[in-house]
């Protein structure tokens, strides 16, 4: 079986056979002996053909975040199948045209700088977010137009808490 | 002596305050909002009182319920640690007019300090170089053409109402002066309704440069050489270091000698810093002086052997500092970090959120001042910065390796932090070889992306868990820790796992 | 240069050795017994290799698996730490003779000074003092007084094969002598069956101080100053310090050069520690030299900016040390304590278990060497010491205070320590003054046990929290975490337990 | 309500009154206003008169064991009926006449120093149990006599492992 790891816009591909109850990873053919050992608190300890490496592990929205010598990659795992799968459903989606903003932090929105009905253009500031006493701006990741706003300055907003609707 | 100190703020300043202040058999007394309930500078000090309110507007910044507090727990003096009110000369009187001591400089060197025209002018009258220019908008272009001349080229023609770059002009060649001051006129005058402009020194590959001044009660003021705090983030020091790698003995002496001389024009007593540009040419500009402790103080601690909250309180209480003359040879090298709860992949996007588990590095010549502990919360009422990291070394080159190691085992689960970003500043070989302005993160945009080495053992652990979890046969061992099952996975030597 | 090390040891001192290999870009290897195999050393380290078993026997001492797995992985030197099979003079040679550089000095000089006889004959060709006494059992009973005469009284009269104090005189008054040998010998006779005693000077009032060694292929020796390790539990060191308030200058030069004299005189290289006793009259002796790294190196390190691993490592190398003379003036003072996992309140019983938390101090110029993190097992397989804390201050009595203070905020949970009883040292009042020797912990009894201020809020805290577990109405709050059913407890201010 | 708070031979004894759904404390008379908050991780903030304290409080066999700024305590909570509950059993137990010895620590038993049958008096040496390469004496607290001996030389015992009976 073909697994796919995807960190960003990389990817690593590597196989896996079972073998004997155990399972062989395999990457461009070749076999890692390994040994993941978790150590509680989400730290493992993980052994690759006698290599030692400390990672920190937490699965959170289907992705893994991992920590290891304080750099850190979000990585999604998919077999083939799910990845067919996804790139499907993905392709049918692709053309549906909105996009719902949500807010990437808590916050308190200081300004709206659109409004419902304005055609926007990619890297136009949507909304200003005041967090931790900086101010970030939201931006447009692409044109369209303003289908609805969600919230109004002076709103304190929750993580992932729904802003604008574009279409 | 000092008996009982307030401290008026939070966080990692107000536990290093607390710590020294149990070292010199002295009471701390902590105040808290809300949010800061189960923060460790609470649980830490020897007394604590709730200001209530979540904001600093509520709490931190509300002086006179801190000097009620102070009245009433019978509190000597007051510490203000940095930001709030630490720079407030109103506050600093009341705490005075309350008969309690202000641990800090007298109200009148803060406010001449925090007045840019009056102390550009009283640095002038000191001898302190400033960045030369026009104090005032130009009115007669040939009068203009006299200070640029007299400045040296290239000059900055800025609108006086101006900001964000416009009406602003870079001039190298005086050919074109004429020609840049009248578009840059034009420009102000479209843009902000006012065509007054002013001339003002450009001065070419900035680094900052400070200079930590000690002064006692009886007008001796020494300085403790200098920290460079030239790695910035929108104008935010990120990274400072102790001594810095541009200045030899002659400069450190001059800049040194003009930072005592900035200090004893305003009156100045207890720490403080002075602040320089300076530029490709060497030369040295004042730029301010912050009437405070530091963020970045810890370095100078390291090279120089002192407790500077220490020497703080004790010239507060009119004793002698511990040492009466200027450091002429720093001890080493030290780098400080400053670790935010900010998303440095996504633009460093506030991370609020709680720590499920933190465990800084240990080891030879670490120290961490940190205001966090496993559980708490990072609230988005005050500054991300949890804490800061500090490394020293017999030089400036084992300090970064240093620095290297320590950032790499530093753990925080629960919250993104600008761990990653700091990292590959210090492996970037600019940085490495000191080449570098307050530009540098500007110029250098690459180091917000980019891959590594471990990307693959990253997939592969990825790979590794998701199958464990797949297969939904999770072990759970007898004291209650998960293992993985094994049984998935191909093993070479079967371990006792315990 | 060297490239890769593997580590032939476990815990705290395989953790430290392998940040330096880090720091200098050096690979390291780990070699673990099954039960370390979850330990910190195992997933620092670049690579790890099991050596499987669990006593030291089974693991740590098995030279030949070391060795094989060092080939295997293609390590180019072993660094043995202490203990284990650092002064172990075979497994050095073994080593050489695989090609493998051995971290440490050259097997000869293990021996020498492995063997009590010959260290002592070739101490005093080189001119070193030691415990002056006869070598070899009385038979002349005048020849006797006359070596007592020589020595200097007070002398002990010892049974050549005795212990235990049997067969022991102290003789302060040279008319006691006669009667002293004779009643020596009848007891030595009956208990041991051979009336053979032999005579050595009394050490009055004995301090232990040790000099650090740095030697290098060149036949360059240097002394980094000296430890003071007299605060020993069943002569195990348990504090160290780093300068011994009893050495002035000259005695620090005398000895300094003395310990140089030692290490020269076995043909010694790389980092070693010659250890005297001193006694009440400033007098020193040879006790014996270390020919590895000690447990108390940090204080040298934090008085002295050297980092000793590395200098080990450099030596080994053939490169040059960092410095090529000897420590006049130490950098202000240190302190270690090592951390067992012990009960003081058992009489030192061992304790061993799972560490649910541990949480060291941090905060400035608080060093802490760890071998241990949450979750991990104390086994009893091994030395209970689990770490230790190193703080360093601008003088003795300010680091005295952070000791105490490192003390108190050092949080280990799930088994018992000697950090409680560690603190009480901290806290003696002779032990501050610097009045001590090495029988302090035998003389101040009073430090096992005693009554603190905060018995009274310890008491009123296991109070409310039985009343909360009483009433079983335990509130889970919305994150998770406990919060205590405030309904019970009286309360002044009203919080939002965040 | 009267609670008694043993710490080894020191008592400290508190007053509770249900006071308005709360509880008050008293000691010798006196309120103490308190506030204790868990932190997580058995930690706990306690504020009492104004006075800031840290605890870390794990409750085991009947005991709190409380350590407080690198100072341990453990202590037992008792309230009246409780004790006057104990002290009865515990003066009835009291002459029963045998003595169940277990092992204090984990460890490796090197050396039985007494036989059955053995008359021994106080401060005896038992029995040896090695552990972390330290050897550790278990001494006879009182005079009696050995009845039974569950372990011999060469056996590995866990904490609270049955050693010996005396009588």
């Amino acid at each position: 079986m073909k697994v796919f790891t995807d960190i960003k816009d990389r990817t690593f591909v590597f196989e896996l056979i079972e073998d004997n109850g155990g399972l062989k990873v395999l990457q461009e053919g070749k076999v890692l002996e390994h040994e993941l050992i978790a150590l509680g608190h989400n730290r493992y300890s993980l052994v690759v053909n006698g290599k030692s490496y400390y990672l920190q592990i937490i699965r959170d929205n289907g992705l893994y975040h991992i920590h290891v010598d304080g750099e850190y990659f979000p990585i999604r795992v998919e077999d083939e199948r799910m990845r067919q799968l996804r790139e499907l459903v993905g392709a049918a989606a692709g053309g549906s045209g909105t996009l719902l903003i949500c807010a990437p932090i808590p916050g308190l929105v200081t300004r709206v700088n659109v409004q419902e009905g304005e055609t926007i253009s990619k890297g136009d500031s949507l909304l200003t977010l005041e967090a931790m006493k900086m101010e970030n701006e939201i931006k447009a990741e692409s044109d369209g137009q303003v289908k609805q706003i969600f919230v109004e300055a002076g709103a304190a907003v929750e993580k992932d808490q729904k802003l604008i609707l574009i279409e | 002596m000092i008996k009982k100190v307030l401290i008026a703020n939070r966080g990692e300043i107000a536990l290093r305050i607390i710590r020294t202040c149990k070292e010199m058999g002295i009471a701390s007394v902590a105040v808290y909002s809300e949010p800061d309930r189960k923060a460790p500078f609470v649980y830490h000090a020897d007394e604590a009182f709730a200001l209530n309110g979540k904001t600093s507007q509520e709490s931190y910044l509300r002086s006179e319920k801190i000097i009620k507090i102070a009245k009433k727990c019978k509190a000597d003096a007051i510490h203000p640690g940095y930001g709030f009110l630490a720079e407030n000369a109103d506050f600093a009187r009341e705490v005075s007019k309350a008969g309690i001591t202000f641990i800090g400089p007298p109200p009148e060197a803060i406010e001449l300090m925090g007045n840019k025209t009056r102390a550009r002018k009283s640095m002038i009258e000191a001898g302190v170089p400033v960045v030369p220019g026009t104090e005032s908008a130009i009115k007669d272009i040939n009068d203009a053409a006299g200070v640029a001349e007299k400045t040296g080229y290239p000059v900055l023609v800025k609108a006086s109402a101006g900001g964000g770059g416009k009406g602003m002009r870079l001039v190298s060649d005086p050919a074109d002066f004429r020609s840049a001051v009248e578009g840059a006129q034009r420009e102000a005058g479209s843009a902000f309704g006012d065509s007054a402009v002013y001339i003002e020194k450009y001065v070419e590959e900035p680094r900052h440069i400070e200079f930590q001044i000690l002064a006692d009660a009886e007008g001796n003021v020494i300085h403790l050489g200098e920290r460079e705090c030239s790695i910035q983030r929108r104008h935010q020091k990120i990274i400072e270091e102790s001594p810095s790698i541009l200045l030899d003995e002659n400069l450190r002496r001059e800049m040194g000698e003009a930072a005592i001389r900035a200090a004893s024009a305003c009156g100045y007593r207890n720490a403080g810093t002075v602040e320089f540009l300076v530029d490709k040419h060497r030369k040295f500009y004042f730029l301010e002086m912050n009437t405070r402790l530091q963020v970045e103080h810890p370095v100078t601690e390291l090279v120089t052997g002192l407790d500077l909250v220490r020497e703080q309180i004790l010239i507060a209480s009119g004793q002698p500092m511990t040492r009466q003359s200027s450091i002429e040879q720093p001890w080493g090298h030290a780098f400080e970090c400053r670790i935010y709860a900010e998303d440095p992949e996504n633009n460093f996007a506030p991370s609020p959120g709680r720590i499920h588990h933190i465990s800084p590095p240990d080891g030879p010549c670490i120290r961490e001042d940190s205001g966090v502990t496993d559980g708490n919360e990072i609230s988005l009422y005050y500054d991300p910065m949890i804490s800061k990291l500090i490394v020293w070394d017999q030089d400036r080159m084992h300090a970064i390796r240093k620095m290297v190691l320590a950032l790499s085992e530093y753990e925080i689960q629960g919250i993104h932090t600008t761990i990653p970003f700091l990292k590959k500043v210090f492996q970037h070989k600019r940085f490495i070889r000191g080449d570098f302005t307050t530009n540098f993160l500007n110029e250098e945009t690459g180091l917000f992306n980019g891959q590594t080495s471990h990307e693959k053992v990253a997939a592969l652990a990825a790979l590794l868990l998701h199958q464990v979890q797949k297969s939904r046969k999770k072990l759970v061992s007898p004291n209650g820790q998960n293992t993985i099952n094994w049984k998935l996975i191909h093993r070479k030597n079967m371990l006792d796992v315990r």
